[in-house]
């Protein structure tokens, strides 16, 4: 069934008065930004998290979590995106969650996600444009370990984790390293980003690691991560293009020039309409992408390209569509609306474009 | 199989068109109030029991459809040549075909989930699933293919009396009598409601003046079910639902030439017609109930030519071969996204439905996502196809199908309710927008 | 002066009423379609053309023409396109004069096109798609000429032709040569288009060929013939947008529906004016187009790569409006508009696609 | 040169925007009833004559900027800071900067098609264009930018009494004082004309009370141009249009932050502003007579933002670089398409516009064109940047120029009239629709 189960529901019914109250944008989003917190969001949010069982949602049960899926997962990050929830969920308990998992590394770093102690970072782009397989990072066998040398960006939260995944190319191909944030020669420019939000450059100049930082060779565990990450970037995508359409509607109900409420005239009814159908169909290809991943079905990897592309494309419209609804309030700083749009842009390249995702679709 | 092949009722071109059947009862929410879908006044299910009772009825329906089932009836359809109408002037294209209909419609498979008694087989939603699966593996083509079967049916067994069930339904189910939905006219196009064809109490019978247009297969049909106005004073609450035969005298009927070059529809014209007063469903003055619980099942049904070739069709990007233009290949994977994106959201709204949970105008988003999307999907297959497609009438292209078929489609977000008209039902019903 | 100046207005106001009346799809379009005339358009149109001075249009005044330009062809071709009337104008006194001039051929064939009495086609298409630099027709020199041997499709006009303008590659690279259309070996499939007009497909099997039927070596004629043919492509397709646009405004204004006129509705104001916009800018970039070709310019090979793309694009949105905004009776063969959509694809495939044209204007 | 560089009025970021300024005389039915630019009221032009003469005028021209344009004045604008907006509070930048303004506005050459007597050039349209040339040919910045220049004092030239032209224009030629504008109203936004700031006749002056929005740089203004409310019997016909000095009793002005992070418009109060009568343009409820002039005039210039960088601006395809994304590359190809046709568009509506040819309401449709095509160009701009392109706050990024820019361009649509005024006015006025 393309639809969410009971147990899947009761989770969105306790997510969702959650991130709308205790994630809302005047709690996280407007207040990191407005103290100029080095994070980007609240550590202590995401200790709440742990609390309600969310950072831990797909760690299995027998490492202390809920041992839930993609699915679950994106019940959160739709949230996420609906209320711009500043957090590590996505990069920590999602993307790098997968990649460590039945890995040697499960326990080391499980526990403190479960606990919302624990941030994980992904270093995986080297350049502007996400394409995993351009990765020219080198990691040199040296020793008992490896020296990595190369250059990352856009390494969402890197600047405050505890753990930063790394991708490199060992002389059998991809590889995914764990590295410490404090290693030697490993540099870190903490960025901020158009929503607030910090991503770091990170130089790599001989980073020396231990042979078992190895998360794993080949691309499996990188691509596990990338999945992961892809799908549930879509979902909170769809929560984004869910919660600027929803704000928008509500001001088209409310607002009135010329006498009448805008949402009476009918060139705006024909594109929140069109618009209302795209996120309905951004949200199913969405799901359809999350539960073929926890079948682990072949099919998952075109069904993530296509969500991803799908959901991206749709959230940009969406923003679009709201901001110009808003007119010159929406504009503002003050009014939310923008900080949707500014969301959009950076979640939209999170691990690869819809332009990126629309060719792998087809050819990947 | 959620996904089944069955003609569209204004299908016009070759290969049948595909809709989306649900096999699983439609909810109440989705579609109107199909009460004896959901139980209530539908008979006790035969072989509703433990999966062991299912696999019996498994095992002895493909014995039985292997028994009948002609050899020839078990290729693949070709064209629409190959649909079986049925009706009183229908030609059979051989003597398998005849046999087929006639030898499932005994058995009511042709409406295998209609009541037993109304001529249906009266199977249960499961029973009717496994039949699907066999005909299908099988390779059994479908035995009847009827506007009866896909709309006046089921209009007849909501809101029909028990003496009209009996009489018209078992004739649909042998594919005896072949229907033509009398609806739009000149002059009111997306104004269903505006119609003005008349008809007059005169006791005993109404006398029906006026005229329609659209009328699929009008030439071919022997019986009509049809939108009349039986009073002025309310527009919506003035029209009413008749059923009569085509040969009655003062009908007649005039084909319309399509753009696409085919003649599936026809001007139907009403001079005095009489029509007895037990051919009235529904109440006086209520036919425009009827005809919305129709226009959401069409709605559905078009909604589904979204998918193109269906669920399981090749992507367009795998039809761009060796074409060396990367602007139409960027058009071509950003429309198999799409597509693949709506062929979730089919699934998902079809789940939604059996739920019953679907918005009851989600039918229209997906209407017209739909076809707006298979409109799209014809201009690039005519962009692929390059001055190939351009061609009309030479034998390499079929008489021109692609051209013909891309022309078709300019009327899938037409008929049934134009794309405006479907925004403005979700702006209006699900988006509560608030009126102009 | 990006406009037409007094000269072209005078040849405009002649030349709008004659298309409307005596080109008209009654009398034209319609007519010849209906009795399945061979050649999809009338000679004695064509001979009117001659009478008006438009078939010399672009003829030099000393070889008995008007010696006139693109952007007058180009006025000529919008009202050809506005009323769709078929002929074979933009083949044989645009593309093929362009051709010829100042060739050896010139004088064979000016005096017969400025009367209206010579058709003639261009045979460069090989496959679906339109790229004239893939043509693989070789054209082998052999005593004192050459012998073609290859296909051509898409050849507009050839089956009624008295000249076929054929390119094809000899040992210097492509080339363009005049050949009869009873030469020897050189079979000719007339194929009916969508739109009613005619283009053949052509086997040249050992087709001989005298020196002189060469018009040039070098791309220079085929490029003369293509860079004319395109720019007049772009104005026919302004054309029939423009004559698509105005048919669906009068309908709107006319057509009632909930007791309005359709026009009243704002979805589709918004929509129509939105069009609008779009046709005056394709009408300014084909003009642009055209009046460089005239003054010779480096720019108008661009300048022509984004009038065709414009103008394709263009019309294509015009004719789907066009038709969605006439509802059922667009879709009736009874009413004209479809006409629109059948010509329009016609003519945007002709001398390449919009993508095509798109790709070379920032590559080519 | 058509295209100039003038700060657009409501300029936000780094780089000067560019307008198109028509140094040939507007038509009278391209923006209005511009009678004096017609000649009717328009001084004998000096100088205009023989081509010798215009020679002779260029050579002039020629040394004199020469000898008059310091060193420093004739080097590219950096950024915004380099514009100068003159007023009675405004840093110059250098000594250079205030000379340059105050030679040329000596000459009268800030506004050189003005006429002499109000402080103007009085050049005529020839002698306006050579002056361009030359100060473009030597890389001269522009003196003074400011909507006295570019808004105001057309309006005061076309509706002025002789006194104000005489005390106003004067001023603003030479820099002395800085204007804003006092339109928008919170609660108004697209209809304008539903203001409801209100403004008492008191006698010999008015008394004024309310507020406006998106007051572009409130805070630095000397003098503010305001539409009031006299009369509330009619909706437009209760409009004036009053100056007044910003430094007036009772009135104040916040900053308004923007999504961009910049905040170059203000709300401003007004809480019992007396306004003397002599400072009322035009009649008392005729202010939106002179409102529409000037919102014709602002269309026009923002539809030359559709441009981007400008007629001589590199395409996109030539920013895509090595970028390996072919549907990126498809959708700049596109792109491209579409802005070098609407610089043809461009180029042809100001030989309309020259002409007198173009359609009042032509206005409205290269604005929308241009405004939606100026965002497009920006969403592609990220998209080609990636994940560079989203820097905020970084020296790399310099300060988050590429998505500051980005985000700004989304006001394009709204301010001015949004996209969706100008589509209505098309339709309205072009089209000829009937109103719904």
């Amino acid at each position: 069934m393309l639809k969410l189960n009971d147990d899947q529901r009761m989770l969105q019914d306790t997510v969702r008065p959650f991130m709308a109250d205790e994630g809302s944008i005047t709690k996280q989003l407007r207040h990191w930004r407005d103290i100029e917190c080095k994070d980007g969001f609240g550590h202590g949010l995401w200790e709440e998290f742990g609390k309600l069982g969310l950072t831990g949602i797909m760690v299995p049960e027998a490492q202390g979590g809920s041992g839930l899926g993609q699915v679950e997962a994106n019940v959160v990050l739709e949230e996420i995106g609906r209320n711009l929830t500043p957090s590590p969920f996505l990069t920590t308990a999602v993307a790098t969650v997968r990649a460590l998992e039945s890995t040697a590394h499960a326990d080391a770093h499980f526990a403190g996600i479960v606990e919302g102690k624990t941030v994980a970072a992904l270093a995986i782009d080297e350049g502007p444009h996400h394409d995993p397989f351009k990765i020219a990072m080198t990691a040199t066998r040296s020793g008992n370990g490896f020296v990595l040398n190369g250059n990352k960006q856009f390494a969402v939260h890197a600047g405050s984790a505890d753990l930063i995944l790394t991708a490199a190319r060992t002389e059998n191909g991809l590889a995914l390293f764990a590295v410490k944030p404090d290693a030697d020669g490993l540099t870190t420019e903490n960025v901020t980003l158009t929503d607030s939000s910090k991503a770091a450059r990170l130089t790599y100049d001989k980073v020396e690691v231990d042979a078992d930082a190895l998360v794993g060779e080949g691309d499996a565990p990188l691509m596990r991560a990338l999945a992961a990450g892809r799908a549930g970037a879509a979902s909170e995508l769809v929560g984004v293009a869910a919660g600027a359409f929803e704000m928008t509607n509500a001001y088209l109900r409310e607002r009135k020039q010329f006498d009448q409420p805008i949402g009476s005239f009918q060139a705006l009814q024909h594109r929140a309409a069109h618009l209302y159908g795209e996120i309905e169909i951004a949200r199913a290809a969405t799901l359809k992408a999350a539960q073929l991943l926890d079948e682990g079905a072949d099919r998952a990897a075109r069904a993530v390209h296509v969500a991803k592309a799908k959901a991206g494309q749709v959230a940009r419209l969406a923003v679009q569509e709201a901001v110009q609804m808003h007119g010159g309030i929406g504009m503002t700083d003050e009014h939310d609306i923008g900080f949707y749009m500014k969301r959009q842009a950076v979640v939209d390249e999170l691990f690869g474009s819809p332009t990126y995702h629309a060719r792998m679709a087809v050819s990947g | 199989m959620l996904i089944d092949e069955i003609t569209h009722p204004v299908a016009e071109k070759c290969l049948p068109f595909r809709k989306v059947k649900v096999h699983e009862p439609f909810s109440r929410v989705a579609i109107g109030s199909v009460a004896f879908q959901n139980g209530a006044t539908h008979p006790p299910p035969k072989g509703q029991g433990p999966v062991t009772d299912l696999e019996q009825f498994r095992a002895e329906t493909r014995a039985w459809l292997e028994a009948n089932c002609p050899a020839e009836m078990r290729t693949p359809m070709n064209s629409e040549k190959d649909i079986c109408w049925g009706g009183r002037h229908f030609e059979f294209q051989s003597e398998a075909q005849k046999q087929w209909m006639e030898v499932m419609g005994e058995r009511g498979w042709t409406v295998p989930d209609w009541p037993s008694e109304y001529g249906g087989g009266g199977l249960s939603a499961e029973e009717t699933k496994i039949l699907k699966q066999e005909m299908k593996s099988l390779g059994c083509r479908s035995p009847l293919t009827s506007f009866g079967i896909s709309m006046l049916g089921p209009a007849l067994l909501q809101f029909g009396t028990e003496e009209q069930k009996k009489r018209y339904l078992p004739q649909i189910a042998r594919g005896e009598i072949r229907w033509c939905q009398g609806y739009s006219e000149p002059g009111a196009g997306s104004d269903l409601a505006g119609l003005s064809t008349k008809a007059e109490d005169k006791g005993d019978h109404y006398l029906v003046n006026g005229q329609k247009v659209w009328t699929s297969y009008a030439d071919e049909a022997d019986w009509i079910f049809c939108l009349v106005r039986t009073s002025t004073e309310s527009k919506h609450g003035g029209i009413s639902f008749l059923l009569f035969d085509m040969e009655s005298e003062g009908v007649s009927t005039k084909p319309i030439k399509l753009i696409s070059g085919y003649s599936p529809f026809c001007e139907t014209f009403f001079d005095d017609v009489k029509v007895p007063k037990d051919q009235l469903v529904h109440e006086e003055n209520k036919g425009w109930t009827v005809a919305k619980y129709l226009l959401g099942h069409e709605r559905e049904m078009i909604s589904g030519m979204g998918l193109g070739g269906g669920a399981g069709s090749s992507l367009l990007s795998e039809a761009l071969g060796d074409i060396d233009d990367p602007i139409l290949a960027a058009d071509v994977a950003r429309f198999d996204v799409d597509a693949l994106a709506y062929q979730s959201m089919m699934e998902a709204f079809i789940d939604q439905l059996k739920a019953g949970e679907a918005h009851p105008a989600q039918p229209s988003m997906m209407k017209y996502a739909g076809t707006e999307l298979n409109k799209k999907r014809h201009e690039l297959l005519m962009a692929l196809g390059g001055s190939n497609a351009l061609e009309w009438e030479s034998e390499r292209s079929n008489g021109g199908a692609k051209a013909r078929d891309w022309l078709r489609t300019k009327a899938n977000s037409i008929e049934g309710g134009t794309s405006e008209i479907q925004l403005g039902i979700v702006a209006k019903h699900i988006l509560q927008m608030p009126g102009a």
